[in-house]
């Protein structure tokens, strides 16, 4: 089983430390890792069939749904709390008090920073188009803010915790203050599920056995955080380790499968994930958004719960 | 010229062709992989309609032909002077070479932080960054140029006692020309492909933004719209400087067979 | 003004050790206002000699110099006429020729003047705004020596100037060359493998042999030119038909000729 | 006076060496005056430590030699594709008229594409592993390899080709010992250009497809602010790109002098 | 097997309404093994009629042809000495030579001893390996004659050949080229300035007249060489002794300098 990430990111943390604990032989998976530095070529190899599974953010996840029918079977983590507008420490309240000030503002666009933003311009009650969007990558957004060329920045996490040092920069306000819920997603190619489904399940059954022991061992797992992120060339400080284990919540099996319920109608992460649909429309990134329903399939993480040597193999210690 | 045309005419068709059928008749190649004209036309009619990427096609086509200009223009001035010197004087050439070796390499896109540093986020970053690309065809085959004088054209010049000005305007020039025209094709060629990496630096429009962004949308009918315009512009400057050129050098009979 | 010496000469051409020897202890002088004829074998190094002359190359030993000055660099004061004409294809006839009076600071009037006049005395009017592509062989030679002419330099140097044109140009072009020469003297060094040129138009002739390339031997003509009074006679094949015309050129074609034997041997 | 000789020198090592120290004076004074953060233009001092530091520690996935290894497969697998392919279909159509009417157009077709704007289709068409970068490399490798075999072929000396065709000499022999030829300088040039073209879209690529090679090195370095890590990037792929030219223009030297075109 | 034929030749440079026209109505047969010699002013058009032999460019009137059949590209049959050497830079004396008996399919012994042979006849012995930068221009002139006879062709065209050479090894060449078209006999087109030699070598020789560029007058000469038995004397200098050479060449030179003057009037 081939399985894609992208390193130095908080929620393939679980890869790695399953790999250390030798879980994946457990369940008796090879897996082989492929890595990508951003998620469009991830979802672009997805169609070269260079790997299986994987996790990914949701603006790529809905992506790949829409173009390539890929299949977003679980979650990974909350990032709303590390997406965010930032500015000047000094400036915070001064903004809070008059958004208005806010003219110009360097982010990714068409990326869940971009999505952020705008949530949070429109709870402000400003109009998005009235403010300039200039777009940069996330590196570059650092460096021209460092450089004095940018005011307020819409950024992700690590490069949140990078303005906060280098640039005495902080949150005006995340995703989470704008209740625009940004979740990352597991994801899986469609033809590959449906041909090996007992693999993708003992997969997310990885996955949610490294959560577990993760909210049970923060300060193990906090070690290996860095260890984890500088072999990805990410030199994270402690305080910025703690905050991401602060800031982004994870889910276990039951949350999952609450989250992703759909008894009474859609579920929660449908919800998100078309609001976040509908953010990509609306920037013209794809035509329409995917219903939902097609491509969140909680039956993956349905089979975990109904296989009882999963289920255990996940709960044990 | 119309024999030129006609193969080179029947070669697009072909080409056209064979994209259709490979595409939309016998789906060889899935949509996934490659759009198909159908696809094409959706995301043409769709930029030159309701816009992407913040403009419709003209904005985009607009500030990416000025852009490409500027630097182009920039890189040339810079760049055949230096080349031109550097085949001229060994000691410049010794005393050159080794940083121009060394920053040759590095590519456009490791230069946007310097850029966005030195010069914001304004069209002057974008142009260096062109500049940094499209700089060194100019600079390598001008030297290359006047390396491959003949000796003796060069002798005749310094018995007629040119002094060092007319020298260079009225033998060095003319004399390293044809490569000189070579190397404005391909630094006309670089500006263009590092437009890509130039509206990395904020651009609000262009087609390197467009570009930029249908690839984050893995959108590839819009990716092939974005290469079909640049494609016709580039096209087209280079017809601009084939126009140049042969006026430049209609004593040389070679290029008159030539392109 | 325009005394050319060669002091010992020599030449290696590669490394000085194992090289190839293509001048070896030339000696030389041609006086101010002399016209010196060199004749020689193929690769006996005639060109090599004009090119030190001409700033274009170094001797590896001795030393040339002009009016005692070693020469260092090429100038217009030394004007070449190139075997293989050395033309900018990218100029017309008239820039051609007209660069080095531009060099000059002749101004723009009295250049097209000089120009009109020699191109006229060269059999080239109407071809003045022609690319050299575009001429024959014969023609393109004719615009190089115009190019050296019109500059009316203190030394002219020519290599074969007269081997590409056509047998009725030629003799008027020699024709025009003595007279040029007699009327408005100057330091001259003429490469020629016709004798009879050499003998016609030369006030000395100097001889060159081979492996390794040196002056062999030194022929005065000019004392019997004025003995003889060959400047009486107009026409060239008038002076040729001279006894003592035909007897110096016997001389030269014979020590020519014996240096090919000695060779060949 | 004597001491003035070493600035005075013909020979080009020297004349290198003071060239390069220059740089480094300047960058170093840059960087020490403050004009520009350390951030941004670390010291060269710097930045070597930070060579140093990188081969033997590793980061983003292994030493700089590891990256540099890397890449330089990945580079060597795209240029040769691209000197192999152009330079042979250069000297083709400078022969061949029909060829160069029908390759032309398309060739025209793609050349002003970025070789980053390939990356999309290079990873739909071929992944990420190595076929995807190898196709961006080609992309801007190409070009010069063609465009230079081309013209350089094109504008050899008609007289040659003349003499040439009176021996008789048929196609094959015409490309490869009257074409060729005439076209080494030309090709040259084209080579140094497409080298540095080709290192310049392979770093461009790991920055989008590779988790490996030397480019996704500087690219985390980025991420980081580590602008030392940048520039030891830079300084590693400088120093392979200075290798690649010494070579060639070697080369090109050899071949001049053989015939007499330069001294 | 060579016999070359001109039909109303034409040949106007640049566009047909006000184009230069090099060549007008040029009329002119040379017969199977014919040695034929072309004189004619600089710029007359020799130089564009032996390219139509050659297959270098094509008249825009009328028709050249070789053996009946219409010329259309060159090939090794025509071998052509040209006016400015075209030698191969990056080739060695050797590869030169070798390169159209290669094209033939020559086995590598018998090109090499072909090579050896020819270099030795053109005194070139030594320097097979040489470059041609590294030779004077004479011997650059002796390596592209090499190149074309070592191919033994059934056409010979040759546009002064003998224009670099040094005097002695003119007359060697030449000497050497009567033989070899005595012995060997092939078709000729011989393109000189020297009325001397084209008397000596020809059968016949054509006059060229300029402006536009023709075939003025053809004279036999082959009838009064053989009736004059000049074949029995050895040397050329004995040759051009004999009065009805003199005559002959006389009556070429006067036709050659009427033209000039008609010209100039
Ligand atoms: N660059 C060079 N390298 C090696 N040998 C050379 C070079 N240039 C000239 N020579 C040799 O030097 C000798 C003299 O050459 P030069 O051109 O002076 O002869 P030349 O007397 O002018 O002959 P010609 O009458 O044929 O023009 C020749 O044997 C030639 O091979
Ligand atoms: N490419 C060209 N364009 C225009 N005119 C040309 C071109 N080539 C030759 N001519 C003209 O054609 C005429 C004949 O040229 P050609 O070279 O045949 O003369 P030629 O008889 O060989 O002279 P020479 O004895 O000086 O070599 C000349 O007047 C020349 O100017
Ligand atoms: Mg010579
Ligand atoms: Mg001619």
């Amino acid at each position: 089983i081939r399985v894609s990430y992208q390193p130095s990111l908080y929620w393939a943390l679980p890869f790695h430390v399953a790999s250390e604990k030798g879980w994946w032989t457990e369940v008796e998976l090879e897996p082989e890792f492929v890595t990508f530095p951003a998620g469009a070529p991830q979802i672009a190899a997805a169609q070269a069939k260079d790997w299986d599974v994987g996790g990914t953010g949701s603006v790529p996840a809905i992506l790949g749904a829409s173009r390539f029918g890929l299949k977003t079977i679980g979650l990974t983590n909350d990032e709303s709390r590390t997406n965010a507008i930032m500015t000047a420490k000094a400036d915070i309240e001064a903004v809070k008090a008059d958004p208005g000030v806010i003219k110009s503002l360097l982010v990714t666009t068409n990326s869940t920073a971009d999505f952020t933003a705008r949530a949070c311009l429109e709870k402000w009650g400003i109009d998005p188009a009235s403010v300039e969007f200039v777009n940069l990558a996330q590196a570059q957004i650092i460096s021209a803010v460092i450089s004095g060329n940018g005011r307020f920045a819409g950024v992700w996490a690590p490069n949140t915790y990078t303005l906060q040092e280098r640039a005495e920069y902080d949150y005006l306000c995340s995703g989470a203050d704008a209740d625009a819920i940004v979740p990352g997603a597991l994801v899986v190619r469609e033809d590959f599920a449906s041909q090996n489904p007992e693999a993708v399940q003992k997969f997310l059954a990885v996955y949610l056995k490294s959560i577990r022991w993760i909210k049970a061992n923060p300060e193990e797992a906090r070690e290996m955080l860095v260890d984890f992120y500088s072999e990805g060339g990410v030199e994270i400080s402690d305080a910025g380790a703690k905050a991401e284990f602060e800031l982004r919540p994870t889910f276990t099996l039951d949350e999952q499968l609450a989250l992703m319920a759909r008894e009474g109608g859609a579920s929660e992460v449908d919800g998100w994930m078309t609001r976040i649909g509908e953010f990509m429309t609306s920037v013209g990134t794809i035509p329409q958004a995917p219903e939902a329903e097609g491509y969140i399939d909680p039956s993956y993480l349905q089979g975990v719960k109904e296989n009882t040597a999963l289920a255990e193999f996940v709960d044990a210690d | 010229m119309s024999r030129k045309a006609v193969v080179g005419g029947a070669t697009i068709f072909a080409a056209l062709a064979l994209w259709y059928v490979a595409t939309s008749v016998t789906q060889m190649i899935s949509p996934g992989r490659f759009p198909s004209p159908a696809d094409t036309w959706a995301a043409f009619g769709q930029i030159t309609g309701v816009g992407y990427a913040n403009g419709v096609l003209i904005d985009h086509v607009l500030r990416s032909v000025t852009l490409v200009t500027l630097g182009f223009l920039v890189a040339i001035c810079t760049g055949v002077p230096l080349g031109l010197w550097m085949g001229w004087s060994r000691k410049a050439e010794a005393l050159i070479n080794p940083v121009f070796l060394i920053i040759r390499p590095i590519p456009p896109l490791a230069w946007i932080p310097l850029a966005i540093l030195w010069l914001g986020l304004g069209d002057m970053a974008k142009i260096l960054v062109i500049w940094f690309a499209a700089f060194v065809p100019s600079v390598i085959n001008a030297y290359a140029g006047v390396r491959n004088l003949d000796k003796t054209l060069i002798e005749a010049a310094q018995m007629l006692g040119t002094p060092f000005l007319t020298f260079v305007r009225e033998i060095l020039l003319p004399g390293a020309s044809p490569m000189i025209f070579t190397g404005l094709r391909l630094s006309l060629q670089a500006s263009w492909t590092t437009l890509v990496a130039a509206e990395l630096v904020g651009a609000m429009t262009g087609l390197g933004r467009v570009l930029n962004a249908a690839q984050q949308d893995l959108y590839p009918g819009m990716i092939l719209v974005g290469m079909i315009v640049v494609t016709l512009c580039g096209w087209l400057m280079t017809a601009a400087l084939g126009v140049a050129e042969r006026r430049a050098l209609s004593w040389n009979t070679a290029s008159q067979a030539g392109e | 003004m325009g005394a050319i010496r060669f002091d010992n000469v020599g030449r290696i051409y590669g490394n000085k050790q194992d090289g190839f020897e293509a001048l070896k202890g030339v000696e030389l002088e041609i006086a101010d206002k002399e016209f010196m004829a060199v004749v020689g074998p193929s690769g006996c190094g005639k060109t090599t000699c004009l090119r030190f002359v001409a700033g274009f190359d170094r001797p590896t030993s001795g030393m040339v110099s002009v009016d005692g000055v070693k020469v260092t660099k090429p100038g217009p004061d030394r004007a070449v006429v190139f075997q293989q004409f050395a033309l900018m294809p990218w100029k017309t006839v008239r820039e051609n020729i007209e660069l080095g009076l531009r060099n000059k600071g002749v101004p723009r009037a009295e250049r097209r003047e000089r120009i009109d006049r020699i191109l006229a005395l060269m059999n080239l009017t109407g071809y003045a705004d022609a690319f050299p592509h575009q001429l024959s062989g014969g023609m393109q030679q004719r615009v190089s020596i115009a190019r050296a002419y019109v500059l009316d330099p203190e030394v002219l140097l020519m290599d074969e100037p007269f081997g590409a044109l056509d047998a009725q140009t030629r003799v008027v072009m020699q024709e025009e060359l003595v007279r040029l020469a007699r009327r408005n003297p100057r330091t001259v060094m003429f490469i020629t493998h016709a004798v009879e040129e050499a003998v016609y138009l030369a006030d000395r002739v100097a001889i060159m042999a081979r492996q390794p390339g040196r002056v062999k031997e030194i022929i005065d003509i000019r004392s019997i030119r004025e003995a003889e009074r060959w400047d009486d006679h107009e026409k060239i094949e008038d002076v040729m038909d001279l006894e003592s015309f035909v007897h110096l050129r016997t001389q030269i074609w014979r020590s020519l000729r014996q240096e090919k034997a000695m060779e060949i041997a | 006076m004597r001491d003035m000789r070493i600035f005075d020198t013909n020979n080009t090592v020297v004349l290198g060496l003071i060239g390069f120290g220059g740089f480094l004076a300047v960058w170093t004074l840059l960087s020490l005056s403050g004009l520009i953060p350390s951030l941004f233009l670390p010291s060269p001092a710097a930045v070597v430590e930070r060579f140093v530091y990188l081969l033997n520690h590793r980061f983003a996935g292994g030493t700089l030699v590891d990256h540099l290894g890397a890449s330089m497969l990945r580079f060597a697998g795209g240029f040769g594709l691209a000197v192999l392919v152009g330079i042979p279909l250069g000297l083709l159509m400078g022969w061949f008229r029909l060829l160069d009417d029908i390759v032309t157009p398309l060739f025209d077709a793609v050349r002003f594409i970025a070789p980053i704007a390939w990356v999309p289709f290079a990873a739909l068409w071929f992944g990420t592993g190595i076929g995807g970068p190898i196709m961006i490399i080609f992309a801007g490798a190409f070009p010069p390899c063609l465009i230079n075999a081309y013209r350089g072929a094109k504008f050899a000396d008609p007289r040659l080709i003349e003499a040439a065709r009176m021996l008789g000499t048929p196609d094959r022999r015409m490309i490869t010992e009257i074409l060729l030829p005439s076209a080494v300088p030309s090709i040259i040039a084209g080579l140094r250009i497409s080298a540095g073209l080709g290192w310049q879209s392979l770093v461009g690529a790991e920055l989008i497809v590779a988790s490996t090679g030397i480019g996704y090195m500087m690219v985390q370095g980025q991420g980081n602010v580590s602008t030392t890590t940048v520039m030891a990037g830079m300084i590693g792929i400088g120093i392979i790109g200075l290798v690649i030219d010494v070579v060639l223009r070697r080369v090109e030297e050899a071949i001049l002098r053989r015939r007499g075109l330069s001294a």
